[in-house]
């Protein structure tokens, strides 16, 4: 009753420490692009995951291997195990209609912005996808963003195509094409650049922010943003980019 | 005319009788200056220990459907830290600020007690009925003597208001006869009680701690009672109520049951802070419509039978 | 192979686990016969007491929407004509019956007891714990050792299982234990939990007593947490796990709690007597789904973690 | 949350010690007739009441004064005065479509089977009602029937009309005319003279019965028939007339 239970039906390993798990949950779920699921491994541990794909009960989670818990999913999961959920929580991305839009994405970065994408192409949107790696060996999902959008790719220590970050591949693209909406997932630093880099051209962003999830319904105050107030498992994960700018601010103030 | 909400709680002046429960929301500054422009008369604070606490692992939170169970662990950064947050509180905001004490005995109780009154909170609320945390709360206020001596040692250090917060697991009356004896100014009742979740498909306890607090609305009955039963006992003692407020209905059931102020909790979770406006606006028009002229007009209206 | 339901409960051979829980249709022998029929493994009377009982007046019950509060005042027709009924239920049914005994005090208990055994019940429970009756049920059971001397008495005078049935209103663990070392043959828990339902608009309490007992699933948590504990610390004492069951899931979160067997009761109110037979199969489905050859193997198994 | 609040609209009184109660309820409930409410008057009783119409959020019911609630309800309730009522509750009438259906009725066993009246005319019947009263100032309703069915009406101690109870009337109707079902409420008796000679003949028969209602969700045992096991507030209140004389009997078997 409390968890919506899942049988994991494919693993794949799509880089080095990242597996994607396509899983058939028990019931249907409406997730919108960048809303999150509590994963519970039991006796294990639960942590949030983005929604990477939902189309009624099947739904797609990219896994990074940081830790304990996905550590395990890691090592222990695989066909036909069983999985327990608890979602979708949060406000997800905006999803716009026949627009322009840039996706901005770095490593698991990409799950919430991959659902975005297959989402904004579906009501008309032109989506162009940036996605960054550290090296070739973290890199994936090309070919899943290319069957959807454009898409470019830079890797920082790379041995082909752009090399650099995606906020460097960002510069260069916004110089020579215009977006009406901007959508970046990945970590904190890029996502910033990203907001201060759209926002002083007038492109608005918006940004899936992480922090440690424990009640994940807006209870118990360990995800905030502070000082804003905002709590990031319900009022977030996605903020609108000014909101990064005035967290980045407060940290630059509060360290000196 | 308008109805007045505003009540006076063992000598805070609340503008209206909602409280955010403590270990809602309550270890972030910023977070309480939201809540007191939700509209909240007052706010507790995350229980306090002397020392940091990480609190549980996940999972520590699981929505029931009917309530919630939780075992967060008491996670808090300790009085040092917490007694700054409380210094910037008492700058920041306008309502009161309830410090929620906790400790593993006497001298912890004390000692939290010195720190968050040097900081200036507006009262203090000793948890003497976490369930779920081995040798804190309930494990110290299910023994009368201890629990009421804790209070008096609290009470003689505060020149503030000094409420004790209780469990269904003990003798309420009992308890509440013991520290209102020790002094304490009033009661706030109650606290989550213990609890647990099985997921039956993977034969396993949900919690990592397995054992948690109830709470929400499937335990206002139960948190009802117990403030009813206390109004007519002690009808002096001002009392606190917590435990599946939800909205002005289920505040107001509190105030008749004999509740000077209610705590306003998990029921966050499905109605997010605008719980807060709701619950005043629906007391303000409960109050017109029935032409009375204050909220405390109806303290322990439903015993008048 | 079918996976078999069948259960030992302290000597007691249930074809299945599931219980019909005190107080629910349990004064008719109809209606015995009837749940009999609808697939129980086993019904227990309402609770009797020496004199015939009224009951309180209506309202004595209300539907929550999460749970169910009721305050009915232990009705019933008193032990003579009980008796009779006693004796006609062992003709006439195949499960067993277990008396539930009520009193205020010992000699009442004891006198009961003497005369359902004589009637032929399968096995005695003891109501230590109804909360709601001035001068029955808790009010004798939250004393450790009156309940343990009770139980002792009427241990003495039966050579049928007797169960103690207990609330969370006292330290269930202290009075397990007391009632442990009396004798009892294992512990039913939990009975309901003292509540109250205020209606705002008239302003008034609901029930004709002011107080009932809070049933159903929102106390489900509560009755597992009670289970687990008493389970964790005496493995071999049989329980029957009661509150809000309402379906096989919950049946089976009881016995994966450590429950030999489950009470249900008042989800009877939205399942209706189906319950009995949908709880069994899907418990049977469940077995044979896991590969697990009775539900015994599965008793406490939430421990093995 | 638990009770409905009603306001009453309009009182009249029928008969002698019968009074007529239209009421407003905060949200609509959709009863079949032969349901029933309770109804709570705060610190004072709660008490079932059949519903004897229901249109939306407008319900009217029919109390007869026996005893303490229903006084104070005569006594004290009158235009604007606050009910609370639960339900629908129990079982009603089996509906059914274009057939001839005879109703009997006696005393404020009239309440449901107006409003089934009303609902057999909607859905095609021929109906008949007969009523039954014991003195001229017990009479009530003969219009409102009228204005939906043939009426026959008989008065025990009457001065004009049919002379005798609503059985003795039934007998001669029976004799001239046909009826395909017949549904009765009021008198046990009366309802067991009503089955036997409608079953004798063959006609299905449904009558509405009454117990001490407590918990009126079927778990407290209080309102149940011996030896059939059967709950008035869940398995009924309506019953096959043929339940009715397997009691009848049980009672006679048992006074022996
Ligand atoms: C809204 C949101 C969406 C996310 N989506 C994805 C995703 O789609 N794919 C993915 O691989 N990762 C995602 N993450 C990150 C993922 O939750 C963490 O990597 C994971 O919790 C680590 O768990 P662990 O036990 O392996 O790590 P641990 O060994 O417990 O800790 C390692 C680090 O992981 C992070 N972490 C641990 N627990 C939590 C928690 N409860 N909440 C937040 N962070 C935690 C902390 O930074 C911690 O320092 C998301 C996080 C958030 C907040
Ligand atoms: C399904 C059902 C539908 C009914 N519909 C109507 C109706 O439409 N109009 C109407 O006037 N009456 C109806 N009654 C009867 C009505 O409920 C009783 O007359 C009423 O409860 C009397 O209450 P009191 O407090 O005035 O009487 P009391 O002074 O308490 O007792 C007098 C007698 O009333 C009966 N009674 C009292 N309480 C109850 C109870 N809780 N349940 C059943 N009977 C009780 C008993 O026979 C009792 O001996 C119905 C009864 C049932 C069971
Ligand atoms: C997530 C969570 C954390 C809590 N933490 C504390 C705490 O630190 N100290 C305390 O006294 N009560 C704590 N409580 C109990 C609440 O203050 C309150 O007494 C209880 O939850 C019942 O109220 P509610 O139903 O409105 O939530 C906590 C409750 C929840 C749900
Ligand atoms: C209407 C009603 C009457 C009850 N009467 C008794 C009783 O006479 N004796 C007793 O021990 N428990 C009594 N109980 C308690 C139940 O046996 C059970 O312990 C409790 O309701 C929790 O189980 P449930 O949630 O399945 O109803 C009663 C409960 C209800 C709802
Ligand atoms: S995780 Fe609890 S408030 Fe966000
Ligand atoms: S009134 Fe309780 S079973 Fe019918």
């Amino acid at each position: 009753m409390t968890y919506i239970r899942g049988v994991v039906e494919e693993v794949r390993k799509l880089a080095e420490g990242i597996r994607e798990y396509l899983v058939k949950l028990e019931r249907e779920v409406s997730p919108v692009p960048g809303q999150f699921a509590m994963l519970w491994m039991p006796r294990v541990g639960e942590i949030p995951l983005s929604f990477a794909d939902a189309d009624g009960s099947r739904t797609r989670f990219i896994v990074a291997r940081v830790g304990r818990v996905t550590g395990f999913i890691h090592e222990r999961i695989g066909e036909g195990s069983r999985i327990y959920l608890r979602g979708p929580l949060g406000r997800g991305f905006t999803q716009v209609s026949g627009r322009r839009c840039l996706l901005v994405a770095g490593g698991y970065g990409l799950a919430p912005l991959y659902f975005l994408a297959k989402r904004l192409r579906g009501r008309g949107c032109h989506v162009k996808a940036l996605l960054g790696f550290k090296s070739d060996r973290e890199a994936f999902y090309r070919e899943e963003f290319g069957e959807l959008c454009e898409v470019g790719v830079a890797v920082e220590e790379g041995s082909a195509g752009f090399r650099g970050t995606a906020v460097d591949l960002l510069e260069k693209v916004l110089e020579r094409e215009s977006f009406e909406r901007v959508y970046t997932c990945g970590k904190e630093e890029m996502m910033i650049e990203v907001s201060r880099r759209c926002l002083d051209r007038g492109i608005p962003v918006e940004a899936s922010l992480e922090r440690y999830i424990r009640c994940g319904v807006g209870i118990c105050g360990s995800c905030v943003l502070e000082p804003l107030g905002l709590r990031v498992c319900r009022d977030g994960p996605v903020f609108d980019g000014a909101i990064l700018l005035r967290l980045d601010e407060e940290r630059v103030c509060h360290d000196r | 005319m308008r109805a007045s909400l505003e009540v006076d709680l063992a000598g805070l002046r609340l503008r209206n009788p909602t409280i955010l429960a403590s270990g809602i929301l309550g270890s972030s500054l910023s977070l309480l200056k939201r809540v007191e422009e939700a509209g909240a008369g007052a706010a507790a604070t995350k229980t306090i220990t002397a020392d940091p606490r990480e609190g549980y692992p996940n999972p520590v939170f699981v929505d029931l459907g009917f309530g919630y169970l939780n075992a967060m662990g008491l996670p808090n950064p300790g009085v040092e830290e917490f007694s700054r947050l409380i210094a910037e509180a008492r700058r920041l905001l306008k309502i009161p600020v309830i410090a929620s004490v906790g400790g593993g005995g006497g001298e912890e109780f004390l000692l939290v007690a010195e720190r968050v009154l040097e900081a200036g909170c507006d009262a203090i609320e000793l948890n003497l009925s976490c369930p779920h945390v081995s040798g804190y709360g309930l494990e110290v206020g299910s023994d009368p003597e201890l629990a009421s001596r804790i209070a008096g040692s609290v009470k003689s250090i505060s020149s503030k208001p000094v409420f004790a917060k209780i469990s269904i697991h003990q003798s309420e009356l009992g308890v509440v006869e013991k520290v209102i004896g020790s002094g304490v100014d009033g009661i706030t009742a109650i606290n989550t009680i213990r609890a647990m979740a099985i997921d039956v498909d993977s034969m396993k306890p949900i919690l990592s701690n397995i054992y948690g607090g109830l709470s929400g609305r499937c335990i206002r009955p139960i948190a009802l009672a117990v403030v009813y039963r206390i109004h007519g006992e002690f009808p002096d003692i001002p009392i606190i109520g917590v435990g599946g407020v939800e909205d002005w209905k289920s505040a107001l059931e509190f105030i008749l049951a004999g509740a000077s102020a209610v705590g306003i909790g998990s029921e966050i979770a499905r109605k997010d802070l605008k719980i807060f406006s709701e619950t005043v606006q629906g007391l303000e028009e409960f109050l017109a419509e029935r032409g009375f002229r204050s909220i405390t007009e109806l303290r322990g209206y439903a015993h008048k039978i």
